[in-house]
């Protein structure tokens, strides 16, 4: 385990700035799972070496807190605010705020139904959710039994990686689904649920994890019940553990949507728009599939 | 009773609890204007009748008619409707509300748009408070009130209901002498005004003092029914026990021993006890007698460790012994009984073995562990030697009468083999038949070389068992009175501050 | 005089730990003691503050509700759908407000009719409740935009939050019902000694009803603000509440046992806590760390309180 | 005869009620009844009972103790950097142990000490503790693959899995301790009167530090069991464990105010539970449904446990 010592540096940096010092607030949706903890790794990555005074804050996979979380957030006369929505929809409203308060806002991950945004960096979540069942299709040849483990129910990256996984899956006429389950985003709960499947179901052929963390915790239900070998496994976020595993030949795939340079470039945007560059409104970064073939390539951050 | 009307009538009432028969087809005939003494032992079904009465109960069978007609309450609000109220043995108030809120629960005084009215409460209380003869602020809280205050306060509530028939049960267990007058004066003028009274107590000369008639349980059976002047102490005893009680207090002949086994010296605590000193002898009994407040009680649980720090020294058989909290004392051989046993005495939710061994869990140990045959054994034991009614020793500890609850407090006092022991109010609330049993326990123990403090507000009780008195007055030793001179009217006078009489 | 100021200090125990943290708080950062914040606060607190004072009734009475965040999840979510398919502002008000009050009623009949113990029985309805909004949102959030709608929990009256102005209507009906209501004196009087109260003729079980479906009701009343503010309704809204809910109340010193306690401090509790979230992001503390802080701070603020009662009982003396 | 049926029905009323829910069960997946199937359920239901059974002591006195899913994250990260670091399996077991003891003798220690209501303190503690977890573990996961580690979570010994023996002896010690220890008499007569115990001569204070340090231990287990078979720390894992581990113990028919109660039913309460969760997966319920079918089932349970006992009184008569 490295500790997170690095906002401490910040203050230190942010003691010997003779000028005038930009501050950018991040409010990040969650800090409770390794894609989001890259996220702001990454946005403090580009505050650091850009000397920027960099405020986090985590909104527990709670809008209200959020809410909350932004107007605190705005107590502090940032340059810029950037956010990571919990809801497209609940985050209008903290939006409107900042607008209120001409702080430019610009959203990352999930785009926000409303308010005014200078710019918008993301992944589509729907996409990712596509490559994986089109990668299920593409290894199984379109037949077999599928498992589809969901994410934290009625949160927005769950609801969208599910459509996009389904979209595919449904009009695969040989696909069968066997099991639907939420794990919550938790290798623990994903572990637990894939062994009940497993008791269920003694064809599977298949699975989706709609991360990382549960692709894991499936795979340890998958490994003890020695099925390693019949069952195809794709997970998403491309997280280390993960590419290990498919190193190892345990996982066969995730998705790679590196949230370091998510968090990277969205400070690296914020700058430029208040040094006054012109920006881009819509960057949709690209989803990767990763296989054995291209793990070894697959660049997830920088130290 | 021939110009008396027929209020109150009960046939063949029957009540069945799981796995006990606590009325067995009973009756009951209650006049207008009466005082009907209610009298059993312990167990014998009385407060289980008079909760059947007031509604707080259902009957199994029988038959209830109250102004002649028929009736079955299914809550104590219908019961009270039609007039009929009653103090419960057990406190019913709530100890975070105000005395004023207790006497009106459930029937504030409200305003046309159903808003309290908070000054008239306080008011009426104020009134009804004096009514009994005390003086007690209203917005006190009950939980900062005394027993005997509380009692009172109970009495009040009682009152402030309009009722034709009112029920008490054993009011006076927790008063004082000054109390009792004062409320003996209250059922006189309730008399008066034609209310009819259903009077329980376990003290005989209270039955003879205000009853007019009297009814008698043994069981959960009816046994009989007479006027009270054609009967006398003896008989009622005998028809309670169901066989004679020759003598209620051992014949002691004490010689005091030479040896001092506990010596209290300038004991001081708070505002409440103000440099006490005294002395207890092997074997002796000792008395100590005070009013309301006096700190007797407070005393005795000070010395024990239960509230832990005091100033003043303590000798136990000469040797300095500082005792700060009740393991300690528990230690030195010195036990309390505290004169309340539901909140101090009693884990009322466990069973009776339990209870009897919590304080000695050492002596039903075997290599170390619990030994479920020496707690049975244990159990067993006091329950024999204590004559306690249980169906088990099992049985939860809850469900048993109160007398028998306080036999079970006794038992685990016996078995921590104490030298030295406090008495609160030993006998209260206990039946005529078992109050003998533990005078004549305490006779024993005491010839065992073991030394008692007893302290109690029952004076016939104080000067028929103690070998020596010493009366308390605002935290005070007032007087210590020799066993010759230990009577009712030195007790009293001493107590109210004005000297003994010879 | 001095121990006029102690006695002032330990009876407002909640308030004078609040107020401890409000100076420690004012002079860590400079953005706290202003108008702007500090209406932020409160406004951010109402939600919390709202459905403690529910609390605060349940468990005066010696209960407890934990189904109230699912609460909040489906008043918004039906209050939300019932906008968008009505348009009807008044209408989506009251589909809240009933909801609430239905899953209150629910809860505090279980109990009282099954003779359950609260907390498992309202644990089981919180887990019910929150399948349904899952269900019935299919997972997915529910737009509420309208200006009117939205005004309950964006809009200012008279300068002041709109959610504040609810917040202090609802402290002062509920102060008054405790202390001026036949009703409220059960409420104390159940959780004091729950047979006498039975003895003396109070129909306990419909007070214990009652209970439930006030703190149900404003459960719902706090999904409608929550649902206005967000200008949505989440599936997942309101999760957690229940213990910072609960926590508010015994900050407030009500004890858990019931019988003893009081609405005012309650929303002094809920402010301890919204003004901890609050400075701990002002002064930008780590947010690993800041669980540290509020577990710290949480734990201090009883110490504190606990100190100041025993000074306070010492003082009676 | 039938009485006697009858009356073994309800003595045992969570067996009972489990029972039940197996029987249903089984008509409902041909999967439920297999031997593999029966053993996973158990396995999993470990990390719930054995919580459970800390919460048990816990619950008999009287108390709560929200802090054990946090406890469970941290000795869980603190053990798997252990052996991350030393190599050590032995030593990883040992941290775990002791940091879960030392979690919980701090819940004990500020609950008596400073006589803080144990909802409130453990809520601090639950809140403060994952802070730290977090802190540690920088918000990611700690790898902990080592074979004989592993085997604490995946081991099986003569057939049954490790858990699972694990399990069964703290169950008995626990019962043991409960039944044949002055301790664990004193456990209930806190919980049934506490100054009565007190004034009984027995270090109340004691035996509940005591109580909330054995909490403490089993969460402590449990986070090592839970690390092991994951074969990684999670700085989220426990999350929620303590709703589940009070309402195995309430299900196991202990009272919530405390003395009365018993330790071997909360295995079967936490098996209700667990089987639940189960066989919602076997006949693959809609995740978003499950939830509805959960809670109206705990309700039904609670219910049916209820009536249990209302006839179980009778039939003494
Ligand atoms: N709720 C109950 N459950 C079980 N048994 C009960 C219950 N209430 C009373 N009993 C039993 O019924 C019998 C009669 O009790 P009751 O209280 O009427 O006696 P009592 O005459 O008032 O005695 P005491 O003089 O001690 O007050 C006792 O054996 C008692 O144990
Ligand atoms: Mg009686
Ligand atoms: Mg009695």
């Amino acid at each position: 385990g490295q500790k997170a010592n690095d906002t401490s540096k910040e203050d230190d940096n942010s003691k010997d700035g003779g000028t005038k010092q930009i501050k950018i607030g991040l409010s990040m949706n969650t800090l409770n799972n390794p894609f989001f903890v890259d996220v702001s790794n990454g946005a403090k990555k580009g505050a650091k070496d850009n000397d920027v005074e960099l405020f986090v804050t985590d909104a527990q996979n709670q809008p209200s807190k959020q809410q909350t979380d932004v107007e605190n957030l705005l107590q502090k006369d940032l340059d810029l605010l950037i956010i990571d929505p919990c809801d497209s929809d609940a985050i209008v409203a903290a939006i409107e705020t900042a607008n209120e308060k001409d702080v430019p806002v610009i959203t990352i991950d999930r785009a926000a139904k409303g308010g005014e945004v200078v710019a918008h960096m993301g992944f589509n979540a729907i996409h990712s959710g596509n490559i994986a069942g089109e990668y299920l299709v593409d290894v199984l040849n379109g037949k077999g039994k599928i498992v589809e483990i969901m994410g934290i129910m009625g949160t927005n990256v769950a609801q969208d990686r599910s459509k996009g996984f389904n979209e595919i899956v449904d009009k695969t006429e040989g696909f069968e689904v066997v099991a639907t389950q939420s794990a919550n985003f938790d290798r623990a709960e994903a572990m637990k649920v894939m062994e009940n499947i497993l008791q269920a179901n003694a064809e599977i052929d298949g699975v989706y994890a709609a991360n990382d963390e549960m692709a894991l915790g499936a795979l340890e239900a998958i490994e003890a019940a020695g099925r390693l070998d019949e069952i195809v496994l794709i997970g998403c976020d491309a997280i280390d553990p993960s590419l290990e595993a498919i190193r190892g030949d345990k996982l066969e795939a995730t998705i790679a949507e590196p949230p370091f340079f998510l968090g990277k470039n969205a400070v690296l945007m914020g700058l430029d728009y208040i040094n006054g560059k012109e920006i881009e409104k819509n960057i949709i970064l690209d989803s990767t599939l990763v296989t054995k073939d291209n793990v070894d390539d697959i660049v997830t951050k920088e130290e | 009773m021939a110009d008396k009307k027929l209020i109150l009538e009960l046939e063949n009432i029957t009540k069945i609890f799981p796995g006990v028969k606590a009325l067995d087809n009973v009756k009951l005939e209650i006049y207008e204007g009466e005082v009907h003494a209610l009298c059993g032992e312990n167990g014998a079904g009385k407060s289980t009748l008079m909760k059947i009465i007031s509604g707080a109960q259902e009957y199994t069978s029988g038959n209830m008619r109250y102004q002649g007609k028929n009736v079955k309450f299914s809550s104590t609000k219908e019961a009270q409707e039609l007039g009929i109220s009653m103090i419960y043995q057990e406190f019913n108030l709530i100890p975070h509300l105000t005395v004023a809120e207790n006497i009106f629960l459930g029937r504030y005084p409200v305003s046309k748009r159903g808003i309290i009215d908070w000054k008239k409460m306080n008011q009426d209380a104020i009134d009804l408070i004096a009514k009994v003869g005390m003086n007690i602020s209203p917005k006190k809280l009950v939980k900062d009130l005394s027993v005997a205050e509380a009692q009172m306060i109970e009495i009040s509530k009682c009152l402030s209901i309009n009722s034709k028939v009112i029920i008490m049960d054993e009011p006076t267990a927790a008063l004082t002498d000054e109390e009792i007058e004062c409320l003996f004066d209250i059922i006189e003028n309730l008399k008066k005004e034609n209310i009819a009274i259903i009077y329980i107590s376990h003290r005989m000369n209270e039955i003879f003092r205000i009853t007019d008639r009297v009814t008698i349980f043994r069981d959960g059976k009816f046994i009989n029914s007479m006027l009270t002047k054609d009967t006398d102490h003896d008989e009622i005893v005998r028809l309670m026990v169901g066989s004679d009680l020759t003598n209620l207090y051992p014949k002691r002949d004490y010689v005091r021993s030479k040896e001092v086994v506990f010596e209290a010296k300038n004991i001081v605590y708070k505002n409440s006890i103000k440099d006490v000193s005294f002395k207890l002898y092997k074997g002796e009994i000792l008395g100590i007698a005070g009013l309301l407040g006096s700190g007797n009680i407070l005393l005795s649980k000070l010395l024990a460790g239960y509230y832990g720090d005091y100033d003043g020294e303590v000798l136990i058989k000469g040797k300095k012994a500082k005792i700060k909290n009740p393991a300690q004392a528990l230690s030195k051989g010195i036990f309390v009984v505290s004169d309340d046993r539901k909140n101090e005495g009693l884990v009322l939710v466990r069973n009776v073995k339990e209870n009897i061994s919590l304080a000695s869990l050492k002596s039903i140990m075997s290599n170390g562990l619990l030994s479920d045959k020496k707690d049975m054994e244990m159990s067993k034991k006091e329950i024999d030697k204590l004559n306690i009614k249980v169906s088990s020793p099992h049985q939860i500890v809850g469900n048993l009468s109160g007398g028998n609850q306080q036999k079970v407090v006794f038992g685990k006092m016996l078995e921590t083999n104490p030298e030295i022991i406090f008495l609160n109010e030993p006998t209260r609330g206990i039946d005529i038949g078992a109050k003998a049993e533990i005078y004549n326990i305490m006779h024993e123990l005491t010839k065992q070389g073991i030394s008692i403090v007893l302290i109690t507000s029952d004076l016939p009780e104080l000067i028929g068992m103690s070998d020596r008195g010493l009366v308390m007055r605002e935290g005070e030793v007032a007087a210590s009175i020799s066993k010759d001179k230990l009577t009712q009217e030195n007790v009293l006078s001493y107590a109210a501050g004005a000297g003994g009489v010879e | 005089m001095k121990k006029l100021g102690l006695k002032l200090l330990t009876k407002y125990r909640t308030v004078s730990v609040l107020v401890l943290i409000l100076i420690i708080a004012t002079c860590l950062s400079n953005s706290f003691l202003t108008f702007n914040n500090l209406l932020n606060v409160i406004r951010q607190v109402s939600i919390i503050a709202i459905i403690a004072s529910g609390m605060t009734f349940v468990i005066l009475t010696g209960g407890i509700d934990l189904s109230v965040g699912s609460i909040v999840a489906i008043s918004g979510a039906l209050s939300a759908y019932t906008l968008l398919n009505t348009n009807s502002v008044v209408l989506a008000i009251i589909v809240a407000l009933i909801v609430g009050s239905i899953c209150g009623a629910f809860n505090g009949i279980i109990i009282t009719k099954g003779n359950l113990p609260p907390f498992i029985a309202t644990l089981a309805v919180m887990t019910f409740v929150r399948g349904f909004v899952l269900v019935f949102t299919n997972g997915s959030p529910i737009a509420a935009r309208m200006k009117a709608y939205n005004f309950i929990g964006k809009g200012y009256l008279f300068g002041i939050p709109f959610p504040i102005i609810i917040l202090i209507v609802v402290f002062a009906i509920g102060f008054f019902i405790l202390k001026y209501t036949a009703f409220g004196r059960s409420v104390f009087s159940i959780g004091g000694n729950r047979e006498a109260t039975r003895l003396s003729g109070i129909n306990v079980k419909r007070v214990e009803t009652l209970v439930y479906t006030i703190s149900g009701l404003l459960a719902g009343l706090t999904g409608l603000i929550l649902t206005a503010r967000l200008g949505s309704a989440q599936p997942t809204a309101g999760k957690g509440y229940e213990l910072d809910a609960i926590a508010a109340v015994i900050l407030g010193g009500t004890s858990l046992s019931g019988g003893q306690g009081a609405i005012i401090p309650t929303v002094f509790g809920a402010l301890i806590l919204g003004v901890l979230d609050n400075i701990l992001v002002l002064i930008d503390v780590n947010p690993f760390a800041s669980d540290i802080v509020k577990g710290f701070v949480i734990l201090l603020a009883v110490l504190a309180d606990s100190k100041f009662k025993s000074v306070s009982s010492k003082l009676d003396e």
